[in-house]
C-alpha cells in the first residue's frame, strides 16, 4: 500500500468538461464524478436550470494536486462555486495514479 | 405556402381552411386571454409556482425533464424543417434576413436601455443583452399551442426563425460585454474584476455558443424534418406530434419551480430591473410583430415573431454566458427572465401580443 | 350526470350508451376474472414478481418511475376534474361526504380490529391504520381499467374521492398512535420507546401528510382539470389519456419488483397479519360498496368507491408514518400493505368488488 | 397466417391486403434504399455520430436511455406475443427450428472465419462469437418499419425469432471461448492470461446470459402478448404501439453518440476486422434469407430472419462477455458490432437484405 | 492549506429536508448530497419505496461537528437508518466552512 | 468516537451484483453505493454501454479490508477497471461496520 492524495472537487456542473479539461493540463492521468446538489456560503448560481453540481474525485501526487489549486484558484475560486477539499489514502497499484512529471 | 403545425400535430385535416375573423370585438379578445390562462400548460405552470410557496416543489427529477428538454427541442425542430420542406424558399428568405436582424439589433437595445434604466455595469448589461436576444423555447410552444387552440394559421416554418434567432443575440451580448471588459481594462489596470473574464471569454464561449447542445438538437431536428418530409414524420407523427402540448405541460411544472424559486428574488432586484422585465418584452414584442408584417408574414406569423423577440432565454443563454462572463450575476439574469419575463409572456403577454397582431393587421395586410 | 372516464381516455364517443346486463350468470363472471389477470399492466406487475424470484430485478431507473408516478397522479386528477366540472354538484355532494366519513372509520377500525387479530402495539397499529385508512392510486386505476374493458360505466368523479380518501385515514391512523403513545408514556414514564415518536410527531408530520408531494400533484391535476374543462384538456388527451393504461403497465413492473421482495418477509408477518391483510379488504370493500350505493352511486361508483376503500397506501402514508412515527416498524406496514393487499386486489380483489357489487345492485338500485 | 406487425401499431386495417409487387425494377430499389437514410431514426442516429464529430456528445440522460432500452425491448416482445398468438403453431415451429440452428451456426463461422481473416486470439474470437451470434434489437426494429414504410408483409411472430436468436449464439460463443481457454492452459500451463477467465467463466455467466435483464424482458413482453391477445394489446396500444418509432429515433441519438465514438477506434483496428465487420453480415444475412425462405417465410419474413443473422448484439452480449471471459478486449468487439456492423446494417445493409431477399424470391417462392 | 472536519452522513432519502434542516439549526454553513443505495446491518426502511438513501458531506469545524454528532444521536440514530464517519481534511479558505460560533 | 478503515472501490457497473456478492463473502456487513463516471490511464471497458461506474464505500475493520484487498487483486483488477483507495476515519457505534471475524 502507498500513501497518495486524494482530491475532491464540488462545483458547478456546467463546468463539467472545462473542468475535465484543466485537470488533464495539470496533468491529472484519471477521475471519478458523480452528480451532486450542494448548498454553501456562496449560492450564486445558474446550475440549478443546468442540473446542479458535479463532485470529482482526483488520486494524484502531491505535485500534481499542487498544481491543481493552483488552477483553481486562478480561475475557479473567484467567479465560480467551488468547494475542494484534500487528504492521504491508501493506495495499490500507485504508479496508476501518478502524474505526468514534466508538468513540475 | 401557409401550413398549420397544428395539422402536422392533429389526426387528420392536413389541408384545413378555417377561417376566422380577424376583427374580434374586446370582449372575445378577454375570453382569448382566459383561454390562455385555463390552458392546462399554463395551470401547471401556476401548479409549479404554488408548489414553492408551500415548500413542496413539484420538480421533475434532473434526467426526465433534460430529456423532456431534448424532446421539445427535437420535436419543434422536427416540425419546422418538415414545414420548410414544404414552404416556397421565396416566402422563407426575406424572414430569416429579418430574423437575423433583429437578433443583432434587440441585444444592442437591452444594452443600452438598462444603462439608464438601472445601475448594471456593463459585464451585466451584456449578459442581460444575451438573453434577451436570444429567444424562449417554450414561450414560442405555448403561443403555437395558444393560436392552435384559436384556429389561427401561422406560416410552417417558424421553427426555422426560433433556430435562426438563438444564436446572433448571444453573440452580440457577449460581444457587448467583452468590449466593456476590455475598454475599463485599459482605464483601470488589469486588477479589475474583469481580467478574469477578459482570460475566459476567448475561451470556450464561440464553441458552447454555436455547437450547445439545445442548439445542436434544435438545428439538427430542423435539418431532419427537412430530409425526411411529410412522409417520414408520419412514422413519428404520434411521438413527436401527438404527445408535445402534453409533455410541454410535464416541462412547465418544472419551469414554475424553478419561476417561482427566482420570485423571492424579484424584491431584490430593484425597480429599473422589473421595469425592465415587463415592458422591454412589449416593446421588442411590438418591433417582431411590425417587422414580421415588414417581411410578408400573415397575422399569426407575424404575432409568433413578436414572441420570439418578447421572450428571454433561459437554458442556452445562461450556460454561455456562464461560461463566457464569469464575473456576471447570474441571479440578476435568471430573475429577469425567468422569474418575471417568463411568466408575465406566458400568462397575459401572449394575448397582448396577439392583441397588437390583430390590431396592427389592418396596416399592413 | 354519468359520465364514462373512458370516454375521457378514448378518442370519439363522448356520449357513450353502452348498455350492458349487469345479472350475469356465474360463468361470465368468472371470464371476467380471467380477463382482470390477464390485462397487460396485471400481468406486468406478475413479470416484476417473477423477476424478482429469478433474482433479476426488473426495476425501472429510479428518476423514470418518479416520474411516472407524477405522471400517473397527475393524469388521474386532471380527468377526474375535467368530469367533476362536468357534474352537478348535487349529485357529487353526499359521495364526499360519504368517502370523508368512511376516511375517519375505516382507520378506526383497522386499529381496533389488529387489536385482537395481531399481537403489534398501538404505534404499529397507528401505522397500519394510516396506511389502510389511505388508498392506493395504482388499484383504483386497475380498477378503472377493469370496468372500461367491461364497458361497465362509473362516474366520472371517482378520481375526486381518490383525492378526498387519500389524506383523513392517514391523519386518523397517526392520531391513534400518537394518543397511544402519550397514554402509555405516562403511564411508563419517559423512557419508553415512544419518547421519541412523542417529540417529533409534532413536527413536520400535519405539514408531510397534507402538503406531500403526491397529495399535491393529485389535487393540483384535480384543480386543473377542473379549470380547464374538456376544451382544455383535449389538447393534453394524447399525453394524459391515451397513453395512461401503457404508464401504468410500466409502472407496474416496479410495483411487482417491489411487492415481490417483500413476499419472503411475508412468513414472518405471523398469520394474524397475513389474514387481516386478506380479509380486511373484502369488508372494508363490502363497506364501500354498500356505503356508495347509499351515496347514490352507480353500480360501477359504488365498485371504485369499493375499491378505495379496500386498498392501502403504500406511496404517501409510507412516507408520512416514516416522518410521524419512526418508531413504527416499516417492514410490518410494508408488507402487509404491498407485498399481501396490493397484489391480493389487483388479481383477485377487484372482480371480487365487482361481484359483490353486482350482487348488492338490486337491493339498492 | 401472414399479418402485418404495422396493423397492430396502426390504428385501424387490422386485415391489411395491401398489395405489392416485389419485381420491381433498380429505380425503384435505389428510392427504397434513399427512403430509408431519409427516415427519421436513421437521421437521428447520423445526428448523434456527428455530434460526438463536433464534441457536443447528444446523450439521453442515463436513466432515460435505459428505461427506453426496456420499453422498445418490451414493446417488441409484446407486439410479437399477439401475433404468436395469432399465427397457426404449424406455420411458427420450422421457423423457430431454423433459427435456433442458425444461432448454433453463425457463431461458429465467426470464430471460424475470424481465424483466418485477423489475428485475434481463441478469447476474442469467442467474444466476436457470442457478439455476431446474438442479435441487435434496434436493427431488426428499423428493419421493420423499412418494410412497414414500403407496405411489404412479413409473419407477425418475428419477434419470436429475435427471442428465440438472442441467446443461442452468445452461448455457442463463450463455448467456444472456454474451450480455447481450457486447451491453451492445459498446453502452456496455469500462468497464461486466461487462468483468471477459466475460474470466473464456471461463475454466473450462464444465469448473466439467460436471464439477463433484457432477455428477461424480452421474453415477458412475449409471454404477455400471447396471454392477453389483441383485445388486451388494444388497451396499451397508443403507448406501445403509436409511440414505438418514435422513442426509436430517440433511442438511435444515443446509439449514434456510442457509435460515434467507436470510429475513432476503428483505424486501430485492423484490415482484417473492418472487412470482417462489412462482409460477415452481407454473408450472414444471406444465410438468413434463405434459411427463412426454406423455413417457408414470405419475402418480408426472410428478409428479416436475414437483417437478424447479420445484425451483432451491443446490449447483451457485451454484459455477457464481459462477465464470463473478463480477458476478452471490449473495444475490439464493441468497434466491430456497435462502431462498423450497426452503422453499416442500418444505413446500407437493410436495402441490401431486402434486395437479396428480392433476388431469390423467384427461387423459393 | 487549513484542517478541517470532513463528516459524511449516510441516511434514508426520506429524510433530506428534515436533515437540511437540522443541519442549519446545529450550525454548518453548507453541505453536498449524492444520490445513494446501500444495505447495512439494520435494514429497516421505507426508503426503497422512495428513492433510496442519500449521502451528505459537510465540511466544518470541530464544535459543528460535534454538535450534528448529538444531533444526530438525539434524533436519528435511534429510529432511522444512518450510517456517519468522520474524518480531517486539508481545505483552502477555510473560512467558508467555519460555523456560527453562536451555538456553541 | 472508533477508528475504522473506510475502503472506496470504483469500478465498473456491470461488475455490481458480483462485487457485492464478493464483498459479503469477505465479511463486509454494509456498503454505500453511488453511480459515477470516470477516466483512467486503463479505459478498456463496456461499461459505457451499460451505465458507467459504480463507486462503492465500507467501513470496516483493518482485516475485513485486508481480504477485501486480497480479493480485489486476486479477481479484479487484471481484467476489470477498478480504482480503490483507504483512509481511516471515525465512527460512533463502530460494532455496527465489525465484520464476521470467522473468516480471519
Ligand atoms: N461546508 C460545506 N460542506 C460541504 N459542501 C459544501 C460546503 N460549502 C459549500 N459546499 C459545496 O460547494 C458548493 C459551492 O458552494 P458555494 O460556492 O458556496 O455556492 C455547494 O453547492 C456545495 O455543494
Ligand atoms: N459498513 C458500512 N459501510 C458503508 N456503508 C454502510 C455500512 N453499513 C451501513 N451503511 C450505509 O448506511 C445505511 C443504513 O444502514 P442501516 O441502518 O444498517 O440500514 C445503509 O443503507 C448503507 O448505505
Ligand atoms: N487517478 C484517478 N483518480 C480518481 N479516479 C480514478 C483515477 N484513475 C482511475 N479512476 C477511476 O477508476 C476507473 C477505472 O480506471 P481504469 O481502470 O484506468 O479504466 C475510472 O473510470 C475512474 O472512475
Ligand atoms: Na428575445
Ligand atoms: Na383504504
Ligand atoms: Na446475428
Amino acid at each position: 500500500m502507498h500513501e497518495i492524495d486524494l482530491l475532491t472537487i464540488v462545483t458547478e456542473s456546467i463546468l463539467k468538461e472545462r473542468l475535465i479539461n484543466d485537470l488533464k493540463i495539470a496533468g491529472v492521468t484519471g477521475w471519478t464524478m458523480t452528480a451532486a446538489q450542494g448548498e454553501g456560503p456562496r449560492n450564486r448560481r445558474v446550475s440549478e436550470v443546468e442540473g446542479g453540481n458535479i463532485r470529482v474525485e482526483i488520486l494524484a501526487d502531491p505535485h500534481t494536486v499542487e498544481r491543481v489549486w493552483t488552477m483553481l484558484k486562478d480561475s475557479y475560486f473567484s467567479n465560480y462555486a467551488v468547494t475542494a477539499w484534500q487528504s492521504k489514502v491508501q493506495v495499490s497499484r500507485a504508479d496508476r495514479y501518478l502524474g505526468n512529471e514534466s508538468h513540475g | 405556402m401557409k401550413t398549420r403545425i397544428s395539422s402536422l400535430l392533429g389526426v387528420g385535416e392536413l389541408n384545413s381552411t378555417v377561417q376566422y375573423d380577424s376583427n374580434v370585438d374586446f370582449g372575445t379578445s378577454l375570453s382569448m386571454a382566459t383561454s390562455n390562462v385555463l390552458s392546462v400548460p399554463v395551470l401547471v405552470f401556476l401548479l409549479g409556482v404554488i408548489s414553492v410557496r408551500l415548500k413542496a416543489d413539484l420538480r421533475l427529477p434532473d434526467p426526465v425533464y433534460q430529456a423532456t428538454a431534448i424532446y421539445l427541442l427535437f420535436a419543434i425542430g422536427l416540425k419546422g424543417g418538415v414545414a420548410l420542406r414544404a414552404s416556397e424558399p421565396a416566402d422563407v428568405l426575406l424572414p430569416i434576413v429579418v430574423a437575423i436582424a433583429l437578433g443583432i439589433v434587440i441585444p444592442i437595445l437591452v444594452f443600452v436601455v438598462l444603462k439608464w434604466m438601472t445601475r448594471l455595469d456593463g459585464i451585466d448589461r451584456g449578459a442581460m443583452a444575451a438573453h434577451y436576444g436570444s429567444t424562449s423555447l417554450v414561450t414560442f410552444t405555448a403561443a403555437l399551442v395558444f393560436l392552435d387552440s384559436l384556429d389561427v394559421n401561422y406560416e410552417g416554418f417558424m421553427p426555422t426563425l426560433l433556430t435562426v434567432l438563438e444564436i446572433p443575440g448571444i453573440i452580440v451580448g457577449l460581444l457587448l460585454a467583452k468590449k466593456y471588459a476590455s475598454t475599463r481594462s485599459q482605464v483601470e489596470g488589469a486588477n479589475s474584476r474583469d481580467s478574469n473574464s477578459r482570460d475566459s471569454i476567448s475561451r470556450d464561449w464561440i464553441r458552447e455558443v454555436i455547437l450547445g447542445k439545445s442548439v445542436l438538437i434544435l438545428f439538427g431536428g430542423l435539418a431532419i424534418g427537412f430530409l425526411t418530409g411529410v412522409q417520414g414524420y408520419e412514422q413519428v407523427e404520434p411521438f413527436f406530434g401527438g404527445l408535445f402540448t402534453g409533455v410541454l405541460a410535464l416541462f412547465l411544472l418544472e419551469m414554475g419551480v424553478l419561476a417561482g424559486r427566482r420570485l423571492s428574488d424579484i424584491r431584490t432586484a430593484g425597480v429599473g430591473l422589473i421595469v425592465f422585465a415587463v415592458v422591454f418584452p412589449v416593446f421588442a414584442g411590438t418591433l417582431g410583430i411590425i417587422s414580421g408584417y415588414l417581411a410578408g408574414l400573415s397575422m399569426g406569423g407575424a404575432m409568433i415573431l413578436g414572441v420570439l423577440c418578447a421572450s428571454a432565454s433561459y437554458i442556452a443563454a445562461p450556460a454561455a454566458v456562464r461560461l463566457a462572463l464569469p464575473t456576471a450575476n447570474p441571479s440578476i439574469t435568471l430573475t429577469s427572465s425567468l422569474g418575471i419575463t417568463f411568466p408575465f409572456n406566458l400568462i397575459v403577454g401572449i394575448p397582448i401580443y396577439y392583441l397588437v397582431a390583430q390590431a396592427l393587421e389592418n396596416w399592413f395586410l
